[in-house]
């Protein structure tokens, strides 16, 4: 709640005070300690829907005290005590039943105008300006394209602050549910459609967000992270990104990565730009600058990759990656593979 | 859903709190809820009309002609039920009997006239398979179908029954309500000629 | 439980009309059955073939539930237990028609 | 024929054993066999919950896998709405509707025996693919498209579709069966405005399950020929929109949602008055509400699928809608309080439950009305936030008002109170424990946690949360050991109770307990909305109790279940086996065509 001037002071307190008491511990805490919240708003879309749950809050919390306290009262108050006479039997009261019915639907007004002007505002068409993304999600990871800048990412999605993100959802088997706390809503992906959200990121961060519809095994395991970064960071991100794929200098362990990797599975179904074409499995042309692999569950780092490589469906159940030993490589063969992937900044 | 309406085949009536017959309400209540099971099949036969990938479409195939003649043939077993009833309400066993085999005849007369243009779509290249026409087209006539032919049984049992002289007077209930699912049927094949076939 | 006693003490059921009134139904339900697919065979008559068509429809399901199914002679409680449902069914089926973008 | 040898004056009552239980139509039989069934699959599902609770125990915890944890929830979620909460449910319009209207027995009570059979046999049927190469594991809502084939390759989605099926058949028979046994079974005098509220929720809900399932059976086919034959239902690929699937399961999902609360409510309608000594508050407005309830329930079904973005305008009206049901639910939350106002408020275990229903139905209306704005409830659905919501509405709702109705019909069904020390402990462990289960799930939700994972990583602040959600639940556990312990001891050594041990006002009050048979010695005539709290009262319990002549009770029947266990076999060849399906149709056509012509009353 924010507190500007004067008018309706006191129902701004009273506000402040209600909703701020069930959420006492949650506004005392901070993103460090609650990452994921959808209580610390970070864009435009998630403000309007913390306003508006702020509202939505005040009243809840105030009809739920009405209620409990008079249960409470008539509990104690019209308790059965000895010698106490017969009650009288009462069968209703017009002017009170109208009175509760008039009163709810007055505070449902009060919320439905701002909902039905949330809603309008918040899937409005994108600003012209906005950057556009297009997601796809897969059993479980998602994948991050950015069809006007030739880029594509999985897991980790780069956005500058400030600027309007467009994004387009698709699926490429089942429906999963698009959700970055902190910047909105969720959204689902639906096979044979291409749903839309957008919304300004307004601060600098990393959010994490995580598939929302169930979506087979694991569904758990499906996560991504929102990198809302400086302009310039991101403008720097983008022009490594939309670099060739690095090529490793010959004799190195890298090189002798690219070569298994090549002449192995798995450019059945990774692509890097000008090695290999599959689409199956998440892009890996720029795969060394990410932070997290397997659907954002594990760090980049070489120890996970190695253990990834080596059994994924181990890893991370029923995910789609052969093990090493169905692929018909050989563990000596983890390092070197390592090696090269991690050089693909 | 059969079940109750073999259930009430045999109960007898009791003094009600309206006056009137359990069984009927009972029927009359199953009818309602058949509306939403028909209504579901329908819905969803118009969210998808038009979504085909690839044909055949309706308009290439449903012979209109010939489903006329065989909704025609339905309407007209509407008659003869009613007719069925007339008669052993006045206790007119030979009337009974003939009407209630004129409906049942007529009902597989549709029944044959459906399993022929199923036939003939699956040569023309519309199987259950084919496009999503093929899928909620054959699933909703088919139920109807389905229905059809319960009646079919119930009608011919009824047969039966008044060839034993197990039908009198008394039991004119027992083809009011065969009636009633008949009828139904016949309204709801009313509903899905229009929608299907004729509104393209 | 003997007598009926919902205030208005319904009659069990009016006399259901004869062989002669069933006929005349059917003649007309036939006469309308011709009108439609008339109607679907004449150019003329496209831009209103939904419509007249689906009012057609209509009429032949009234007559068929009022008549041979006896509505119209029985008690108002079968023709809510029907009707009621009746109109949920369809405006569901218009509701999702809508919402599928028809 | 039989109808002269069963009309004898108290019969049925002496005959015992298995094949009387097995051939049974007596209401009140079939109730305590719904009621003693449910229970056990209400225990079953409470152990599926406590695996998934220890499962989320702690981040990264490893207990179960997760395709088990899917299949857990997934059996979890289907379990306690159709084999527990719907049935429990139906327990209660069984013993007590024919006794509340004042009638013998329900309408047609073959297909009540018919209802009980097919019931059990699905639920045995769903729960015989955990031993069948895996139970499903696709939520209880099985959104397509990961129920097909190509993404479910198990029989688990086959075990549950039919399952469904075949317990779609039981509830149907049992809605027709207590809208006409309401309608036309009811006492003289006794009018639509005079017939007690549970009553008038079982008719609503009797309603419900009628035009409800139609809906679920239709999309189920679909999915079953999906799965069977190849068609293109819910086929992406072919042009269909799996959202389809979602339209039509909440076209049945939200009246169903009704269905599950609505008799608890008419259960605490009863309660509340009785205890409170003082006559329902508002009486028409209460039974209009109900009914307002259940009508509206038909237009807000998309409130299920506000992220599915069906668009603005389609949002708005769902999110209009839905807070519109808002109001009838409040009103009847304040005639319940204006109930208990000025009245003689007794704390017996019965009412304790009733006043915790309604705190704790308040909650989770109140949640509900959160996320009834689709701008909100994009931050809420799918998240822990909704696993509390409804939490708080079946379990604090409707569990609660049926154990409510537990303790306060139990002396009616058995003739022995149920102990009011082990009552209260029960009351109170339960109303903590389950505070203590679902109130943390209102945070861990907003603070972004989704529903249905089987792990979380550590450092999202999940932990202490589900923790404490965890240690909630061995409270539950020990509240239900309590009441089971409460059971078996009231059974033998429970204090009796006499025909109206609370001072009731309904008709079921004004004979014997455990009542005989044939339920009223002559039907009596009602008055008034209350019988028993009038001048005529104790003339009707004089009435009620005198056998003024040969009564006629039908005989029992073996035909309803044969016909269920036919029909059971027909469709679990399915997954069985077509083989399966041979056998079954024999049995049906043989048990139906025996019923049909079997003599009755």
């Amino acid at each position: 709640m924010r507190f500007r001037t004067h008018p309706m002071m006191f129902r701004r307190l009273m506000a402040a005070l209600l909703v701020v008491l069930p959420l006492a511990f949650v506004a005392g805490c901070s993103m460090q300690d609650y990452p994921q919240s959808s209580l610390h708003p970070h864009s435009n879309y998630a403000q309007w829907i913390q306003t508006l749950l702020e509202q939505l809050t005040f009243w809840v919390v105030i009809i739920f005290v009405v209620v409990q306290a008079l249960l409470i009262y008539a509990a104690i108050r019209f308790r059965s005590r000895p010698g106490a006479p017969d009650p009288k039997p009462i069968h209703g009261n017009t002017a009170l039943e109208i009175g509760w019915t008039i009163a709810p639907a007055l505070i449902l007004t009060l919320v439905a105008v701002p909902t039905v002007l949330t809603i309008f505002k918040s899937q409005a068409p994108p600003p012209e300006d906005a950057l556009q993304v297009r997601v796809v999600g897969h059993q479980w990871w998602w994948e991050f394209q950015y069809p006007d800048l030739g880029i594509t990412t999985a897991s980790e999605l780069h956005v500058p602050v400030g600027v309007p993100v467009n994004i387009s959802l698709e699926t490429a088997d089942v429906i999963h549910s698009f959700w970055f706390p902190a910047m909105g809503g969720k959204r689902d992906v639906i096979p044979g459609r291409t749903n839309r959200l957008w919304f300004t990121p307004s601060d600098i961060g990393q959010y994490p967000g995580q598939c929302a519809e169930l979506c087979g095994t694991s569904h758990a395991n499906m996560r991504m992270a929102l990198m809302v970064q400086a302009p310039e960071e991101f403008q720097a991100w983008v022009a490594a990104q939309q670099l060739p794929p690095i090529e490793p200098e010959a004799g190195t362990l890298a090189a002798q990565g690219k070569q298994y990797f090549t002449q192995g599975q798995c450019i059945v179904c990774h692509m890097i730009q000008g090695v290999s074409a599959g689409v199956i499995g998440p892009n890996l042309t720029h795969v060394g600058s990410r932070t997290t692999i397997a659907g954002g569950i594990f760090p980049n780092d070489a120890a996970d990759l190695g253990k990834w490589i080596i059994n994924a469906p181990a890893r991370k159940p029923g995910a789609k990656m052969l093990s090493l030993k169905d692929m018909a490589m050989s563990p000596e063969q983890v390092p070197a593979i390592v090696a090269y992937l991690q050089s693909l900044k | 859903m059969a079940v109750a309406t073999a259930t009430v085949a045999a109960h007898e009536a009791h003094p009600t709190s309206t006056g009137l017959n359990s069984r009927k309400m009972l029927f009359w209540a199953f009818l309602g809820s058949e509306c939403m099971f028909f209504g579901s099949l329908i819905a969803t036969y118009l969210v998808y009309r038009g979504r085909d990938q690839v044909g055949p479409h309706p308009h290439e195939i449903l012979n209109i002609p010939f489903t006329s003649v065989s909704a025609f043939v339905l309407l007209m077993s509407s008659l003869t039920m009613v007719l069925a009833l007339a008669a052993v309400q006045h206790g007119n066993v030979r009337g009974t009997r003939i009407w209630l085999a004129a409906t049942a005849l007529l009902g597989m007369t549709f029944l044959a006239g459906q399993c022929y243009e199923f036939t003939q779509f699956y040569f023309e290249g519309l199987a259950l398979q084919t496009n999503l026409f093929g899928t909620t087209f054959f699933v909703l006539t088919g139920f109807h179908g389905t229905h059809v032919t319960v009646g079919v049984i119930w009608l011919w049992t009824l047969f039966v029954m008044a060839m034993q002289g197990r039908l009198p007077r008394e039991r004119a209930l027992d083809v009011e309500i065969a009636g009633l699912y008949w009828h139904f049927v016949d309204v709801v094949w009313i509903a899905i000629f229009t929608l299907v076939y004729l509104i393209q | 439980m003997a007598e009926p006693l919902e205030g208005q003490a319904r009659p069990r059921e009016r006399a259901h009309p004869g062989a002669k009134e069933y006929v005349g139904i059917a003649v007309i339900l036939t006469l309308i059955t011709a009108v439609e697919v008339a109607v679907f065979y004449i150019p003329a008559m496209h831009p209103v073939l939904v419509p007249t068509l689906l009012t057609l429809s209509a009429l032949k399901f009234c007559l068929v539930a009022m008549f041979y199914m006896h509505l119209k002679f029985d008690a108002r409680l079968f023709s809510w237990l029907f009707v009621v449902p009746m109109i949920i069914a369809t405006l569901v089926i218009i509701a999702l028609m809508r919402l599928f973008g028809h | 024929m039989a109808t002269t040898t069963a009309a004898i004056h108290a019969p049925v009552q002496a005959e015992s054993g298995l094949w009387s239980w097995i051939t049974t139509v007596d209401h009140k039989r079939i109730g305590i066999l719904y009621g003693t069934t449910a229970f056990v699959f209400f225990l079953i599902g409470g152990l599926e919950a406590t695996i998934m609770r220890l499962q989320l125990m702690r981040p990264d915890n490893t207990l179960v896998s997760p395709d088990f944890y899917n299949e857990l929830f997934t059996m979890h979620g289907t379990t306690m709405i159709f084999l527990a909460v719907m049935p429990l449910s139906a327990s209660f319009f069984n013993f007590l509707i024919p006794l509340m209207i004042g009638a013998r027995d329900v309408a047609f009570p073959r297909l009540n025996a018919f209802s009980y059979w097919i019931f059990l046999f699905g639920a045995i049927f769903l729960n015989l693919s955990f031993f069948f190469g895996g139970a499903p594991d696709v939520g209880w809502f099985g959104y397509s498209n990961l129920t097909s084939k190509q993404f479910s390759p198990g029989h688990g989605v086959d075990f549950w579709a039919v399952g469904l099926q075949i317990l779609g058949i039981a509830s149907l028979a049992a809605g027709f069966n207590f809208i006409v046994t309401i309608v036309n079974m009811r006492a003289p005098g006794m009018k639509l405005m005079r017939m007690p509220l549970f009553v008038w929720m079982t008719l609503v809900t009797s309603f419900l399950i009628i035009l409800a399932f139609p809906v679920i059976t239709v999309a189920l086919v679909f999915l079953l020929f999906d799965r069977f034959t190849g068609t293109n239902f819910y086929v992406p690929a072919a042009g269909a929109d799996p959202v389809l699937w979602q339209h039509l399961f909440w076209l049945f999902g939200h009246p169903e949602v009704y269905i599950l609360i609505l008799p608890a409510m008419g259960i605490i309608s009863e309660v509340l008055p009785t205890f409170s000594r003082k006559p329902l508050f508002g009486y028409p407005v209460v039974v209009y509400s109900g009914i307002f309830i259940g009508f509206m329930g038909w237009g807000v079904w998309s409130h299920h699928m506000f992220a599915v973005g069906l668009g603005p305008l389609a949002d708005s009206f769902f999110a209009l809608t839905t807070m519109l049901i808002a109001i009838p639910t409040g009103v009847k939350i304040f005639n319940w309080l204006g109930t208990i106002w000025g009245g003689r408020i007794e704390f017996k275990t019965a009412m304790l439950f009733a006043l915790g229903f309604i705190a704790m139905f308040t909650m989770g209306g109140l949640s509900g009305f959160m996320h009834a704005s689709p701008p909100a409830d994009l931050q809420q659905t799918d998240t822990y936030f909704v696993v509390a919501h409804i939490h708080y509405v079946l379990y604090g709702g409707a569990i609660m008002g049926i154990f409510a109705g537990i303790y306060y019909w139990f002396p009616k069904i058995t003739g022995r109170k149920l102990g009011e020390g082990l009552g209260q402990l029960h009351f109170w462990l339960n109303f903590v424990a389950l505070n203590v289960t679902f109130f943390p799930m209102h945070f861990v939700g907003l603070l972004g946690m989704p529903r249905r994972i089987y792990t979380y990583a550590p450092h999202m602040g999940f932990d202490w949360m589900n923790l404490l959600s965890t240690a909630g639940v061995f409270g539950i556990i020990a509240a239900v050991l309590v009441f089971m312990w409460n059971v078996s001891r009231s059974l033998r050594h429970g204090e009796v109770a006499g025909p109206d041990p609370w001072g009731g006002a309904t008709l079921e009050w004004a004979i014997p307990s455990p009542p005989p048979a044939h339920n009223f010695g002559t039907i009596p005539t009602v008055h008034s909305l209350d019988p028993l709290w009038h001048r005529e009262g104790p003339e009707l319990v004089k009435t009620a109790n005198r056998i003024g002549g040969p009564i006629h009770m039908p005989p029992g029947s073996h035909w309803p279940m044969a016909s269920a266990l036919g029909i059971t076999l027909l469709l679990s060849g399915m997954v069985f086996g077509w083989w399966l399906g041979i056998p079954g149709v024999l049995i049906t056509l043989y048990g139906i065509y025996s019923w049909a012509f079997e003599p009755c009353t």
